[in-house]
């Protein structure tokens, strides 16, 4: 039951999530909405995974977690470099 | 016993307990295995020169736990703050953009500090170096609590690390 | 019944994802638009049990493709893509053509989980019993990729290797030229 | 055990509004600067409750260990992402909308 909660209640931040990122007007605001898409869709899976007793699941999570931190890392990198994006607003 | 061995026997017990959490494996090829890995990784680790560059902060562990008590109290209020803006109708917010000094002379400092900043909602360090923080704060509340210093002289400091 | 509504929901997303995709012709946004495919993918993976898949997904397709085309996308001047010259209609009909018939195929797959399916019948039920007797290892899926397939497995690392180490020529070798030309400076 | 399934139905129930109220944040403040707030609660306390949440329904077995790997990966990375990100929007010329009282 309260799982049942659980992920509709997720499911819908995803979709406003994903509505941001449609949307934009700019960049950011896309890369801000699909981070928070991330995270959501690793709370997703953490909680479907204790939800079915299938405990084995939590581990994609936990290597989405890590992966978002590597994906994180090449971001500042390309930060650092200079060259990712310098371009004010699109559209 | 030099630095670099302490800190590479720390590093071998603190991954073997990761791998071991991971997996729940008892029985004897998988431990093996997994003695192993963790073997190969410090030796990479140690390879890639990568222990004696940052430090261990083993020394602050316990004002770090102090710290991070004060911090999930006010990640906890800054949270209730910002979801009360979002559901208040009319003009809900001020953004503010301002600078911080910085008081912090370590790099372990800086980034406890900088990125408690950016984890409490409501406020967000924008750009961070060696004499200040630039911060966006989503009202004048939570600028001025910035400015009060309390968040500063929470985060915990070694003064025995070489000022960088 | 929670199943299929997660089902359906992120099936949703994912067309939406893949409509923008085509819409969006800012590069960047794509690759962020890629990720967050690859990401309901991954959930939808999970929600059929799929667990090695849905891991794959995550570590590559979220993961180490999104930072592959990031390094692409650095390593290129262009960031917005270039609209095409021509309606592209021969191509569409061919991929509606091949959707149908794929479509059309689906009727004949053995629905989801049905017992009676040629794939549970054969050599599944020997994999569940003897696996952990004669392997070791937990995972029946690990235990047939990595034991009794392990050459198999052995030959596609190697494939997938060589390709690696191909890549790594070809762009490592300008990243690192690029670097020496501004130590110069 | 009733009770602590009642508190972690609360923790799992407080983690789903505050994921409600975060989505519903980016789309009501008005610039990318103010979003990056809204963000912040799905990433900190959202995603806390829900760990917790989960944590007391596992009880304490690996998989309530995995879960608070998980909850601690997110709260380094989280961080780490939205800096990086305020940054590059900042160095981009990406005008914040400020209060004009101050």
């Amino acid at each position: 039951m309260i799982f049942t909660v659980a992920t509709f209640a997720i499911l819908v931040t995803i979709s406003l999530g994903l509505a941001r990122a449609l949307m934009g007007p700019t960049v950011y605001d896309r890369i801000l909405a699909v981070n928070m898409v991330g995270t959501k869709t690793v709370l997703l899976i953490a909680v479907f995974a204790v939800l079915s007793g299938r405990t084995n699941m939590i581990d994609i999570a936990l290597t989405y977690a890590l992966i978002n931190l590597v994906g994180v890392v090449a971001v500042l990198k390309f930060v650092e470099q200079g060259n990712f994006y310098t371009d004010g607003e699109d559209d | 016993m030099s630095y670099t061995v302490k800190h590479n026997i720390s590093l071998t017990v603190l991954l073997f307990a990761l791998w071991f959490g991971l997996s729940g494996l008892f029985d004897v090829l998988m431990l093996s295995l997994g003695i192993a890995s963790t073997l190969l990784v410090v030796y990479f680790s140690y390879r890639m020169d990568t222990i004696d560059r940052q430090k261990h902060p083993a020394r602050l562990t316990l004002q770090l736990l102090r710290f991070w008590l004060f911090l999930s109290r006010e990640v906890i209020s800054a949270n209730i703050d910002v979801v009360r803006r979002i559901f208040r109708p009319g003009k809900n917010i001020s953004p503010q953009l301002f600078q911080l000094p910085m008081t912090k002379k370590t790099d372990l400092a800086r980034v406890i500090y900088a990125n408690s900043i950016t984890l409490t909602p409501g406020t967000v360090c924008v750009k961070v170096n060696r004499k200040a923080i630039t911060v966006h704060s989503l009202s004048k509340e939570s600028a001025d609590d910035l400015r009060s210093g309390r968040m500063a002289d929470a985060v915990p400091e070694d003064e025995r690390d070489e000022e960088t | 019944m929670l199943d299929t509504f997660i089902d359906i929901t992120l099936l949703a997303f994912l067309t939406i994802t893949a409509i923008a995709i085509i819409k969006v012709r800012d590069l960047f946004v794509v690759i962020m638009l890629f990720s967050i495919f690859s990401l309901h993918s991954a959930g939808l993976f999970v929600v059929m049990d799929a667990a090695d898949v849905a891991f794959t997904e995550a570590a590559v397709g979220a993961g180490i493709s999104t930072v592959l085309m990031l390094a692409t996308l650095a390593l290129t001047k262009d960031h917005d893509e270039k609209r095409p010259a021509h309606k592209a209609r021969l191509p569409l009909l061919v991929v509606l053509i091949t959707g149908a018939a794929l479509v059309y195929g689906t009727y004949d797959i053995p629905s989801f989980g049905d017992p009676d399916a040629p794939a549970q019948a054969h050599v599944k039920p020997y994999y569940i019993e003897q696996s952990m007797r004669e392997t070791g290892v937990p995972n029946t899926v690990t235990a047939v990729l990595a034991s009794y397939r392990g050459y198999d497995t052995l030959g596609e690392v190697t494939v997938i290797f060589t390709a690696g180490i191909g890549v790594m020529l070809l762009i490592g070798g300008r990243l690192t030229r690029k670097r020496d030309k501004e130590d110069d400076r | 055990m009733i009770f602590v399934e009642i508190i972690s139905w609360i923790f799992i129930f407080t983690g789903a509004l505050l994921g409600i109220a975060g989505g519903i944040g980016i789309h009501r403040f008005p610039d990318f600067y103010s979003r990056l707030h809204a963000v912040g609660i799905t990433d900190t306390m959202c995603a806390g409750c829900f760990i917790i949440g989960l944590c007391l329904q596992t009880g304490f077995t690996i998989a309530s260990l995995k879960l608070l790997l998980i909850f601690v990966f997110l709260f380094f990375s989280c961080p780490t992402a939205t800096h990086a990100l305020a940054d590059t929007a900042m160095l981009s010329g990406l005008k914040a909308r400020l209060d004009k009282e101050q």
